[in-house]
């Protein structure tokens, strides 16, 4: 018994104390069970192509999860906002842009870059950030690294706008550069970060060797932001990012040379669906499969201006053929209280248990889809998630068949991460 | 049809009948109101018609109801829930001077005005009364019309608590 | 238009902005509606014996509410754990022990009292603690205000216990004194504070003039925690101290003496309600109602070891007659999901509406309460909360009469306060 | 009896029929489940019959369920739905030292050991498989049986987020 409990400063306490309080007795000659280690901690496994993450802001966590045996494995906790783990996996390395206050929600703010190790999610370094971080309902790109994951670049907003530059191999804030007019960090090849700007411009900042900016270029106005905007919630595939507009129309931004390629927007429904008012909407609301050009996008019917409303829909198109494939009429991402989730027992009698099923059902699907992402692997899920439950509806990425919904444990679901290899093309 | 698919269907169809918007979009369509008034507050939100439509009875509209006009482009928990009013923070928190703005028609006197949406600011989320319009929301990168952006800037603290709705001028849409 | 943003130091550069991006047009002659000031922020009034608080821990603040209209007041937002605000009228300010860390839930520990002013509930003053103050699912009893409001008392447990003492005029600690083996804090007259200590035994602590200890008196055992503990759950009455043991007997500790002296406990429970297994539980399970002399208790059916389920039921006693009033058989308090009240809509249609009243129903039964207090007017309300939903049940404390539901916003109900006046006899 | 009140209270009749032990007992009795089993998990638990009992599948229990024999005494979330076990804290948190102390019978061997629960700290509450079994459970003055105190002591933080059993030794009640 001492063995086990000697390895720990505490262990020695424990025991005394259950000696003093005649509480253990003597172990008996043929113990049933043998006596445990205390200060056993879980280490992870290598990444799985099918582990994510999702970011609860009520929890104030992001939460990795086995989408396929539906486990949670582990979570880092990051203060306020949704939270976002950059996910380097050369380093082997989490990594989260937080913000904290000495005295919880008032005092002393301290932003930092936390860095926790990818197999014990504890923390190994932080780096201080200058104040300033932008933090909003919108999870995806806030922050990002450079391919090469030798830099972490933070979008700041004051509402005056700028990035702080995190120098991973020397563990220290690079410096920040401003950013006038220009929002949010795409990272695309050679150190290069793009930025979105007020006028429907392209920024593209390079980074040198320190960290600093070696070279600015911002593109004439791809787009009409007062016309019908592209929304910030774009997805990567190579050196192309693709943005959906307000409309509906797919813009694709080719970074791979000098200068930005902008190809013709081409339209994402046809003149029927159109005019049946199907539009773009949610957190997240374009996914890829980069093997199989798969693109997905929640759908849903509405009026102007409903481009946060949840997804009915996933749309699947062929990227490079530009075609609608298939459309995924959603289950219920899953309907949870406190975390919980809520399905029918199925011990219930006929009617109860088809009301209630149907009443279940019913919230679940009114509740939408928010967020969509597709693992990368060979047998692709597409997770779904809903802002106000914390279920993760699963589907076949390549076939759209319905597989199951899983839980986390999160009472909410903003941002989901997939697969573990992160943003990387 | 079987019973079972006619009870679903029908629960569907009930559920179907309400609003669509923000959280009442979600669950609220079906079983939840908002907090200000507790017991049937979704029967209280479909009784005054469309959105921005004023109630014959008050046709200012409820300032602690996500259908007030005022509330076109609004993001967040209504301070008028929370201890506040629709142009006051709550006790102790502390008003964001930074804000984004929207566009929203008063349907009492049919004028747009520019409203100034203003976060407050210092203490935990509020979580009562949740309302999301989009009318003219734009992307982050259009910075004053985004209502995703956590606007408790210039402030002391960060923190997100909930939000005003201030008549700051007409606007030129004016029609 | 002007005036009305001057008086707030960045008024200016949103005016300015609206300017400049012609976004605000001139101000018609016959404005239909005037332009408004921006930073006004509500002050409260008076409190009124119809206000109480309720903590929720997970959205780490405790909610000031208003029973009467229904109507969320404010709120305090402080940390981790459940946030009792401790009420000091004649002070004008409402106290809270709160624990922070430098980085949320990691980092550097700092324990502060805070004091916020009762109309503005804004913070103005803090004093540091040792950082050891105990933290507890069960929200009473770890910190309490002397009854001249000159101290503020905080249990510490670590597991060694002691008290921090803060001096409320001086803003300073006073002193921290140790209490082996005697846990949680009831506050007497004459600056005194009473404890439970591992052998069923009261410690009782007089402070002197600077906080420090000026007397510590330790009765005999007055129960047996191995046989039929008490629980810590207890509500005052002038200098009497109530608690309910396990088995259902409830014990009257007089401090009003040199000596504590202890009456006969008595049984809530005759020979068939005992035999019918009714028990104690809950998180607050015991409220008064100290005019009228009401006792009230959260009872439901169970085994041994059931001191923490839900109640069903309130019964109501009165003390001086140690005798049975009335049994109240409770209304759900409410079910939440995500702090948003869940009821049926009055426009669906049968079987469906009743069936669905039916499930939320049996939800919130089976709920049940957890705290229970009572507002000590003429006119008192009884007002019942569950730990998983965010609602409040309200009763006619007199009668016992179901009122109404009441939502503050919260999740989870933790700790509840009731009235403003706080705990003083 | 009309049919409102029939519906009324078949539903609540069904309600009641399951366990009523901590969240379990409260909205998990009737339309939720724990976290491990994620479709089903009230029959799950009510297929194993009286508490701590061996379900004859599975005669040492489910780890992740809270009607396995070592969480008699626990109160908090099971550290074996968070990324742990019931023996170690998931990734990235600190196990704490000091304890408090149950004392279940293993119904396999029938031998009452003494179990230490431990919490897992420094991480945000997990917020899976909450189990509340009070076994044994004494209140705070009566400090090492207690299981409402927050035992994330002698940790670098208190910040909560699950608990895992372990076997310290018999006890001394053995029979």
């Amino acid at each position: 018994m001492s063995t086990a409990v000697q390895d720990r400063p505490f262990g020695s306490i424990l025991v005394a104390s259950l000696l003093l309080l005649g509480l253990l007795g003597p172990v008996p000659a043929r113990a049933e069970l043998p006596v445990e280690s205390t200060g056993q901690v879980v280490t992870l496994p290598a990444p799985a192509p099918h582990w994510a993450w999702v970011a609860d802001p009520l929890l104030r966590r992001s939460t990795l999860v086995d989408l396929d045996r539906g486990k949670t494995l582990g979570m880092v906790s990051a203060g306020f906002g949704p939270i976002m783990p950059m996910l380097a996996a050369g380093r082997g390395e989490v990594m989260v842009a937080e913000t904290h206050y000495s005295r919880g929600s008032r005092g002393e703010r301290t932003d930092v870059l936390t860095l926790y190790d990818m197999r014990t999610l504890a923390p190994t370094a932080e780096v201080v950030l200058p104040p300033k971080r932008a933090i909003s309902a919108v999870p995806s790109n806030h922050a990002t690294l450079t391919d090469d994951e030798r830099f972490a670049v933070v979008f700041n907003l004051t509402p005056a706008a700028s990035i702080s530059v995190v120098d991973l191999a020397e563990r220290r804030l690079a410096g920040e550069i401003a950013t006038p007019g220009c929002s949010l960090v795409y990272a695309v090849s050679g150190r290069r970060i793009a930025m979105l700007c007020l006028d429907g411009a392209l920024l593209v900042i390079a980074l040198d060797e320190g960290g600093g900016e070696a070279s600015r270029k911002r593109s004439a106005p791809f787009f009409d932001p007062q016309v019908d905007p592209i929304t910030e919630k774009g997805v990567r595939i190579g050196d192309r990012w693709l943005f959906a507009s307000f409309e509906g129309y797919l813009h694709e931004v080719d970074l791979s040379g000098e200068v930005p390629a902008f190809a013709e927007p081409w339209s994402l429904f046809d003149d029927g669906q159109r005019s049946d008012e199907w539009r773009i909407g949610g957190a997240q609301h374009l996914a890829l499969h980069r093997k199989s050009g798969r693109l997905f996008a929640l759908m849903h019917q509405g009026g102007v201006d409903t481009h946060k409303e949840s997804g009915s829909e996933v749309w699947v198109y062929d990227l490079a053929g530009r075609k609608l494939l298939q459309r995924i009429e959603l289950e219920s991402p899953g309907l949870t209280i406190m975390g919980f989730p809520i399905e029918v027992p199925e011990d219930w009698i006929w009617p109860l248990s088809s009301i209630a099923s149907g009443i279940v059902n019913a919230i679940g699907s009114a509740m939408g889809g928010d967020e969509i992402r597709a693992t990368q692997d060979e047998t692709p899920l597409l997770a779904v998630t809903s802002n106000f439950g914390g279920g993760i509806a699963l589907y076949d990425a390549l076939t759209g068949d319905f597989l199951r919904r899983i839980y986390s444990g999160n009472m909410t679901n903003v941002g989901l991460i997939a697969p573990f290899g992160g943003q990387a093309p | 049809m079987n019973m079972d698919d006619w009870v679903s269907d029908l629960t569907r169809a009930v559920a179907r009948r309400t609003s669509r918007r923000g959280f009442l979009a979600g669950i609220g369509a079906v079983l939840v109101g908002g907090g200000a008034t507790p017991l049937l507050p979704i029967s209280r939100a479909s009784a005054q018609g469309a959105p921005g439509e004023p109630h014959p009875d008050k046709p200012e509209g409820d300032p602690e109801g996500c259908d007030y006009w005022r509330y076109c482009a609004i993001d967040g928990f209504l301070a008028s829930c929370c201890g506040g009013t629709h142009t006051a923070c709550p006790p102790g928190t502390e008003m964001s001077p930074i804000t984004w703005l929207g566009t929203c028609r008063n349907p009492v006197d049919g004028t747009e005005y520019v409203i100034s949406y203003n976060d407050c600011c210092g203490k935990e989320v509020c979580g009562r009364c949740f309302c999301r319009r989009t009318e003219g929301d734009k992307p982050i990168y259009y910075t004053h019309k985004n209502n995703d952006i956590d606007w408790c800037m210039g402030t002391s603290s960060v923190i997100y608590n909930s939000t005003v709705a201030i008549v700051v001028g007409t606007s030129t849409k004016k029609g």
